[in-house]
């Protein structure tokens, strides 16, 4: 092997990544994203003037497959650039990994995942912020306490799985902080077909406040319950996945008016950082065939960030040593597709920017009103702001 | 395999793997080969109560999980020892077994099946809400740094593993030619009749419940250091279930053999797969696999392999 | 918290809950409960049937249960075709159900690759006009997204219920697990019988799978959800009795709903399926087995 | 004197509203060749379930060699020394015709393997006329060979009280002869025989003492002489 | 009582040499006989001498090797070699199996309703069904419960009655009186002989129970190793036979 021919060698950035099971909706969607990253790096001319490749496997959802999956990169495969597949469960196995070979890791959406492994290579793209637990409610929070007259009383109810237990922890505290009693607290297995009993549990405490953690299927269920039960209460929603997907925003249409939601990135003009309508065009060409969300606002602009400050690092040190990289992303910030970014020392991102956004205006179940600006408006953190909040949610 | 031979192949087998681990650097092949053998463990496991007896579980990741947990709440009280966290596994997973047994028992066929998948399911809406070993929200479970003899830690967990396998299938193929065995064929041919010829076949049921749930227990103890981190959807993943069941009928369910050719080759397969195919083809391919095992080979593979060897002597 | 105005709303919702459940079960009944197939596969084609519906509806924009409705005859070949590949390759040799069982695993995965292979892994919902509509009765509300389904679930527990004790071929159908050599001398050809019926079971897929969509959104691996609750159901129900399917389905809809409601959702399934292992202690042959 | 070796006593048996037995009292001595006759459905095979343990009575007791075996499992009653056959065959469907006599010689009779259980086997199976299909596997044997060897695994598990339910039916009059020759033999070597059966000529040739059922009653007991001379027995049983 | 079923056909069953056998073995070696209409004709034979197998030749159950069968009815024969067993049952043949193989888990009335599937039964069943509660009342009595409990005595009429239940031109009956108390040997008997003049039926019916079968008989063979030891002798020449001496009446 002479150095000519290794020159010649691709860069080659390893994963795991959800195609099956139950994430496999997110993860298919990330990987386009990054296979996008790919081919616009190499029009560009590559890393380090070499190509970069992406050689990654089905984690099919499952934990148990990634130790494995990232040995197999790492030493068969010999990549030289790992990132995580989607979802704390499916970071968390591979962490003992990077830690033993001191290797830089990009993470993509996980919650809180260096709180117990405390690695200081471990980067997190998602943009909860410093704390992740408290800063993914804070804007729902903060927001509540704005309204008059103040809300006195919150209702939690989430799903029975990783995120949304988080997020229910977090929101705890933000009550308590804010002396809101809170009159409903359960949580409910992933497996529920019908949620109106949850609701009209919820109803019958007449909560101020409703913050709902949930994953796609039981955001729809909880949304369509709360509608026909007729739900009452100043502010409804939260940490709820999915409604941020247009295919659920399409059949939902106005059932979402009202709704405050997290999300990372929306159409506004506060948001419209340089990159991301081109990249949301490739995207969305190639997303139909894919079967995955046709606009892909959420989770795709990250995944394509990931890999683009990685490959930033790259560019900048010149360099595939991963001590000198770790020291760089910690010591710089990025500009990417979803802005500029940042890490802090835990790895997570310096200040948080989880948007809380509200549905307003939707009139039908058309695609296009949702790439207009307007249908969701931002309302913290202050620096995004882009309307501002309709209250109560309903009479 | 002659009979004298087995044990010390066995133990050939240990020796060979800890060599292993001193020899390859290779990490990869230690991950993919300790889930490998953790099915070895599992499928032996679940023939002895299905293969053996004839009543099938369906709850096998409970017990797997509840091995799993039980290290994990060992190690958040008292940070023990591995040793300790596979014993208490497997008495703990034992004991459900034998609490299942009790339970169910008085239950034939698919009732008995369906009676253990329930047990399943409310043995994880109870770990999904004890909180101490994570609930819902998972857990994290940090490998000790340094162990003794070995440069890392997964070549460790694989020697034990190692360990384990070449035990169960040892208990199982004890059990297999010993005068229990013959009871619990008894029980699976037919139970009335089993009983009538003196097979106490309450108290076998019960022994068979509780060694396959303690072996399960045992498959499920090392877990938690294998993953990391732990949440009850991996932890009672279906497919502990389904290659539990799947790779005796594969191998053959007649005999010790079965268990562990079915587990090579499907298990091996299931490795390979995930990282040669890169989509979902791969799971197309267990599927198919399945399919086209057992339709091929009725009997299993050690079945199919037996019946062509004694055509071949026929003639 | 408590106050009858819950208590009716949990106890209708459970109902609701389980004309759905029913629905889902019905095609277990018979491929289970009377033929002896161990169709764990069942829930992934009721996931299946939630495609073909979402795709007529998305297309044509067809009333996602019509869609579904179209679609059983469909169901009802691709039934057929299984029970014949699971009756050259099983039942001619004897010994079927334990091997059946890893045969209908490996099924299960390869509809739910299909599936991801065809239409990807996106969440799918459909649009119909009931739903997220509600009708009120004094103070309980029945949204119209659980009363369709739960109507449509009666309508196919009584039309099948009506077959298997009135037409001679539904009569057969019972028989054909019990002797096959026996159906036989009755002049009736048990392969076919068989064929039928798994064509049906599966035809109830197609339909269900229409129910579950309308009820909320679907992906293609979401029927592993499924089978604890449908196996459950069957078994508890008596393994085979359609009129059992829709009281132990109910029974597990009202027992779910009235834990969501008063206890706290998370343990609904602890105490759904508590009460099974309950019932199968107290009746081992089911609630209403024979 | 010693206690009868079996004392039936106010058996009752119902199944829903049917009472399949009614206060039935039977009491069978040591060394006895009893036969229990009556006709379909008077509950012959019902009250052998219930002294084998298969099914649990709803009323009565029962005891053997002068203990109370009530509420003793199937499995322990079979090693104090009570065998049966099925009258419909119960193989261990995928042994050979050896392991199924291996089962009741471990298990019921103690026997450990070795040389001994071997012999054991042999003579058993060549004392039912087996000896042949010893290696055959038990599922494909016909109805008679299953018969027997139904008869030859009650054997094996060296009965004090052998309980014989049907093994004759459909046997042609030799083979019934034959295993007539069979059970003698057994009753000569001390082990009390309950017959159950419709061939008339094999059960008045074979029993001291026959007792008779009807609608789960004992309408009659008494030598076969007198049994054959009782009216009642006649008019429920016998006909013409 | 056969008003229902419009001008009477006439059907005979010509069997002619067959062989038949399971795999290697084979247990009928050129077989031959007749069963004319209206005729009661028994098959007598000790175990293992081929009766069930020359039945299930009849029925489709076992194919011969060589040989045919032929239904005649009306003067039209029909090959019965290679058709199904439904297909035998739907020309009008009808078998009472050796073992009886009921429905057990199905109840009586369910069993008996079954046995009405052929097509041209089915539009007579509740006469044919009333016809068989009157034959055996116990049926009638019993009709909820499940076929598997019944006793064995009770589960042989449920069998013989199911069998009516097809409105057969032809009836088999494999050894009615297996397993059946004395009293109830001679009532099987009795009532398959009113059955067969109520509905003008053909029987034939394999039997050991050689006294008992000889009371209505019409004709009988002797089977002895699946040959055909002797043919068609009358009921007297029967009683006179060596063989039957020898087997049956203990001589
Ligand atoms: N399924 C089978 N496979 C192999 N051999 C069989 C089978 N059925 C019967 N036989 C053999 O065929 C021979 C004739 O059996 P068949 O059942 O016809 O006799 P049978 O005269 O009806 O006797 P029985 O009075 O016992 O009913 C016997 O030797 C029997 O062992
Ligand atoms: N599990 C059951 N459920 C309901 N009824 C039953 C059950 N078992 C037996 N019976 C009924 O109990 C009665 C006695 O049956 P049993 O089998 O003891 O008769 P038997 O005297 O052995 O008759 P046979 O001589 O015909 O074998 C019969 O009427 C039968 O229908
Ligand atoms: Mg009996
Ligand atoms: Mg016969």
């Amino acid at each position: 092997w002479g150095p000519g021919a290794r020159a010649a060698d691709p860069i080659r950035v390893g994963f795991g990544m959800a195609l099956t099971g139950g994430l496999a909706a997110a993860g298919k969607a990330a990987l386009l994203a990054m296979e996008i990253w790919a081919q616009d790096t190499n029009d560009a001319g590559g890393l380090l003037g070499r190509e970069v490749a992406l050689v990654y496997y089905d984690d099919q959802s499952n934990p148990a497959n990634v130790p494995g999956i990232y040995t197999k990169l790492l030493s068969i495969d010999q990549v030289d650039l790992v990132v995580s597949g989607y979802g704390t469960n499916l970071i968390a196995p591979a962490m003992p990994i990077m830690m033993s070979r001191d290797l830089v890791f990009m993470g993509l959406f996980g919650l809180a995942v260096n709180e117990q492994f405390d690695y200081d290579n471990y980067f997190q793209i998602m943009p909860a912020g410093p704390d992740p637990r408290l800063d993914w409610s804070r804007g729902f929070f903060s927001l509540a306490e704005t309204l008059a007259p103040k809300p006195k009383t919150l209702a939690i109810v989430g799903a029975d799985a990783e995120f949304s237990r988080n997020a229910m922890i977090g929101a705890r505290a933000h009550a308590e902080a804010a002396a809101l009693e809170i009159v409903y607290d359960r949580t409910y297995p992933p497996a529920t077909v019908d949620y109106s009993p949850i609701v009209r549990a919820i109803q019958a405490t007449k909560p101020n406040l409703v913050y709902v953690a949930s994953y796609p299927p039981d955001s729809v269920g909880i949304l369509r319950a709360a509608k026909e039960i007729g739900l009452k209460a100043r502010m409804f929603g939260g940490g709820m996945v999915g409604l941020q997907y247009a295919s659920i925003q399409t059949k939902l249409g106005p059932m979402l008016n009202g709704i405050v939601n997290y999300d990372f990135w929306v159409p506004e003009p506060t948001l419209n950082f340089p990159g991301i309508n081109e990249f949301l065009a490739k995207y969305q060409a190639v997303a139909g065939d894919a079967g995955v969300d046709p606009l892909g606002y959420y989770l795709p602009p990250y995944a394509y960030s990931y890999v683009q400050v990685l490959g930033q690092a790259v560019e900048a040190t010149q360099s595939l040593d991963h001590k000198i990289l770790g020291a760089y992303i910690h010591g710089h910030e990025f500009d990417t597709v979803v802005g500029k970014v940042e890490f802090g020392a835990n790895g997570e991102w310096a200040r948080t920017r989880v948007l809380l956004v509200q549905f307003q205006g939707i009139e039908d179940k058309s695609l296009e009103q949702f790439t207009r600006p307007g249908s969701r408006v931002v309302l913290y953190p202050e620096e995004w702001v882009s309307g501002t909040l309709d209250y109560p949610y309903a009479e | 395999m002659a009979a004298k031979a087995f044990w010390p192949v066995a133990i050939a087998l240990i020796l060979a793997a800890i060599g292993l681990t001193q020899l390859l650097a290779n990490e990869y092949y230690f991950f993919a080969a300790y889930v490998v053998l953790q099915f070895v463990v599992l499928a032996t496991a679940w023939n002895i109560l299905g293969g053996y007896t004839g009543y099938v579980n369906f709850g096998s990741a409970a017990f797997f999980a509840v091995g799993a947990y039980c290290s994990v709440a060992l190690i958040k009280a008292f940070d023990a020892p591995l040793p300790v966290l596979i014993l208490a596994a497997g008495a703990v997973s034992g004991l459900i077994g034998l609490a299942t047994g009790y339970l169910t028992l008085r239950l034939k066929g698919v009732y008995f099946a369906i009676a253990t998948l329930a047990l399943a399911i409310v043995l994880e809406t109870f770990i999904t809400n004890w909180d101490f070993v994570g609930g819902a929200s998972g857990t994290f479970v940090l490998r000790p740094k340094e162990v003794w003899l070995f440069d890392s830690y997964i070549k460790f967990l694989f020697a034990v593993m190692m360990v384990l396998a070449v035990a169960a299938v040892g208990i199982a193929r004890s059990i297999e030619r010993s005068k229990l065995g013959r009871g619990l064929a008894a029980i699976r041919d037919d139970e009335v009749a089993a009983e009538c010829m003196g097979v106490p076949t309450l108290r076998l049921k019960l022994l068979a419940t509780t060694i396959s749930g303690t072996l399960m227990g045992v498959a499920g103890a090392p877990y938690p250091y294998y993953v990391t981190y732990l949440d009850p959807l991996s932890a009672f993943n279906l497919s502990y279930a389904v290659n539990a069941i799947a790779m005796p009928m594969i191998g053959g369910t007649m005999t010790w053999l079965g268990p562990v050719v079915g587990a090579l080759l499907l298990g091996t397969a299931q490795q390979v797969a995930t990282v040669t195919i890169s989509s979902e083809l791969n799971l197309l391919i267990v599927g198919v696999m399945l399919v086209g095992f057992v339709i091929l080979a009725p009997e299993g593979i050690v079945g199919l392999v037996r019946k062509t060897i004694r055509r071949g002597r026929r003639r | 918290m408590f106050t009858f105005d819950l208590l009716a709303n949990a106890i209708v919702a459970g109902v609701l809950l389980g004309g759905f459940y029913t629905a889902v079960s019905l095609g277990l009944t018979i491929a289970f409960g009377r033929l002896d197939v161990v169709n764990i596969a069942h829930p992934a084609f009721v996931i299946l049937g939630s495609y073909t519906a979402y795709m007529v509806n998305a297309a044509f924009g067809v009333d996602p249960v019509l869609a579904g409705l179209a679609f059983t005859p469909a169901f009802f070949a691709i039934g057929v075709g299984i029970y014949r590949v699971y009756h050259a390759s099983f039942e001619r040799r004897g010994d079927e159900s334990l091997r059946g069982l890893a045969f209908f695993f490996g099924l299960m995965f390869i509809v739910e690759v299909a599936l991801i292979l065809v239409y990807g892994v996106d969440y799918r919902l459909v649009d119909a006009p009931y739903i997220g509509a509600t009708v009120s009765f004094g103070f309980v509300g029945v949204p119209m997204r659980m009363l369709v389904p739960f109507a449509l679930a009666l309508i196919m527990t009584i039309a099948l219920q009506q077959y298997f004790v009135r037409t001679f071929m539904g009569r057969a159908i019972m028989a054909v697990s019990q002797d096959r050599l026996a159906l036989q001398l009755m002049g009736a050809d048990p392969t076919r019988v068989k064929q039928l019926a798994f064509g049906i079971a599966l035809a109830t897929a197609s339909l269900a799978g229409a129910m579950l969509i309308v009820i909320g959104p679907v992906e293609p691996s979401m029927g592993r959800l499924y089978i604890g609750r449908v196996f459950a159901i069957v078994v508890l129900g008596g393994m085979g009795s359609v009129g059992g399917t829709l009281i132990a389905a109910l029974l597990l809809g009202v027992i779910e709903s009235l834990t969501a409601t008063f206890y706290g959702p998370s343990w609904a399934p602890a105490v759904a399926f508590g009460f099974l292992l309950f019932a199968l202690a107290v009746r081992p042959q089911g609630l209403f087995g024979r | 004197m010693n206690p009868p070796l079996l004392q039936i006593q106010d058996m009752t048996k119902r199944f829903g509203g049917f009472t399949a037995l009614d206060q039935v009292t039977i009491e069978i001595a040591r060394g006895a060749r009893f036969g229990l006759i009556g006709p379909n459905g008077s509950g012959k095979t019902t009250l052998i379930n219930c002294v084998s343990g298969v099914l649990a009575p709803d009323g009565g007791t029962i005891r053997f060699d002068g203990t109370d075996i009530t509420t003793l499992k199937a499995h322990r009653r079979t090693r104090l020394g009570i065998a049966r056959g099925f009258q419909i065959p119960k193989p261990f469907a995928s042994m050979t015709v050896r392991e199924n006599l291996a089962v009741p010689l471990e298990y019921a009779a103690g026997a450990r393997i070795g040389p001994g259980i071997e012999d054991e086997v042999g003579e058993i199976l060549a004392m039912v006329g087996l000896e042949e299909k010893a290696e055959a596997n038990a599922a494909g044997l016909t109805q008679i060979e299953m018969r027997k060897l139904e008869l030859a695994r009650a054997l094996a598990a060296k009965p004090v009280l052998l309980i014989s339910d049907e093994a004759m039916a459909g046997l042609s009059s030799t083979e019934v002869d034959d295993i007539l020759a069979i059970l003698l033999i057994l009753n000569e070597r001390g082990i009390t025989v309950i017959m159950i059966e419709h061939i008339m000529r094999a059960v008045m040739r074979f029993s001291e003492r026959i007792a008779v059922l009807d609608a789960g009653r004992k309408i009659a007991e008494g030598t076969p002489e007198e049994i054959l001379r009782d009216a009642g027995v006649e008019r429920a049983y016998l006909g013409e | 009582m056969r008003a229902w079923k419009g001008p009477i056909l006439a059907s005979r069953l010509i069997i002619e040499e067959v062989e038949a056998g399971y795999g290697a073995v084979r247990v009928l070696h050129g077989v031959s006989m007749t069963i004319d209409n209206g005729e009661t004709v028994v098959l007598l034979g000790t175990n293992g001498n081929g009766k069930s197998t020359l039945i299930k030749c009849i029925m489709g159950m076992v194919r011969p090797g060589a040989g045919t069968v032929v239904l005649e009815t009306d003067g039209v024969g029909t090959d019965l070699v290679g058709k199904t067993p439904q297909q035998v049952v739907d020309l009008g043949i009808a078998l009472v199996p050796e073992g009886r193989r009921l429905f057990p888990a199905l109840t009586v009335e369910e069993n008996l309703m079954l046995g009405a599937y052929r097509p041209a039964a089915r539009r007579h069943l509740d006469a044919n069904l009333a016809f068989c509660y009157d034959a055996f009342p116990v049926l009638a009595e019993r009709h909820r419960q499940l076929a598997g409990s019944m006793s064995g005595g009770e589960q042989q009429m449920l069998a013989i009655a199911r069998a009516l239940m097809s409105e057969p031109e032809i009836l088999i009956v494999d050894e009615p009186s297996v397993g059946l108390a004395p009293i109830l040997v001679s009532r099987m008997i009795a009532k398959i002989k009113e059955l067969k003049e109520r509905r003008s039926l053909t029987v034939l019916m394999a039997e050991q129970n050689f006294n008992q079968a000889i009371k209505i008989a019409d004709r009988g063979y002797i089977i002895v190793h699946g040959e055909i030891a002797f043919r068609g002798l009358e009921p007297e020449a029967l009683r006179e036979n060596e063989l039957v001496k020898r087997y049956y009446l203990g001589a």
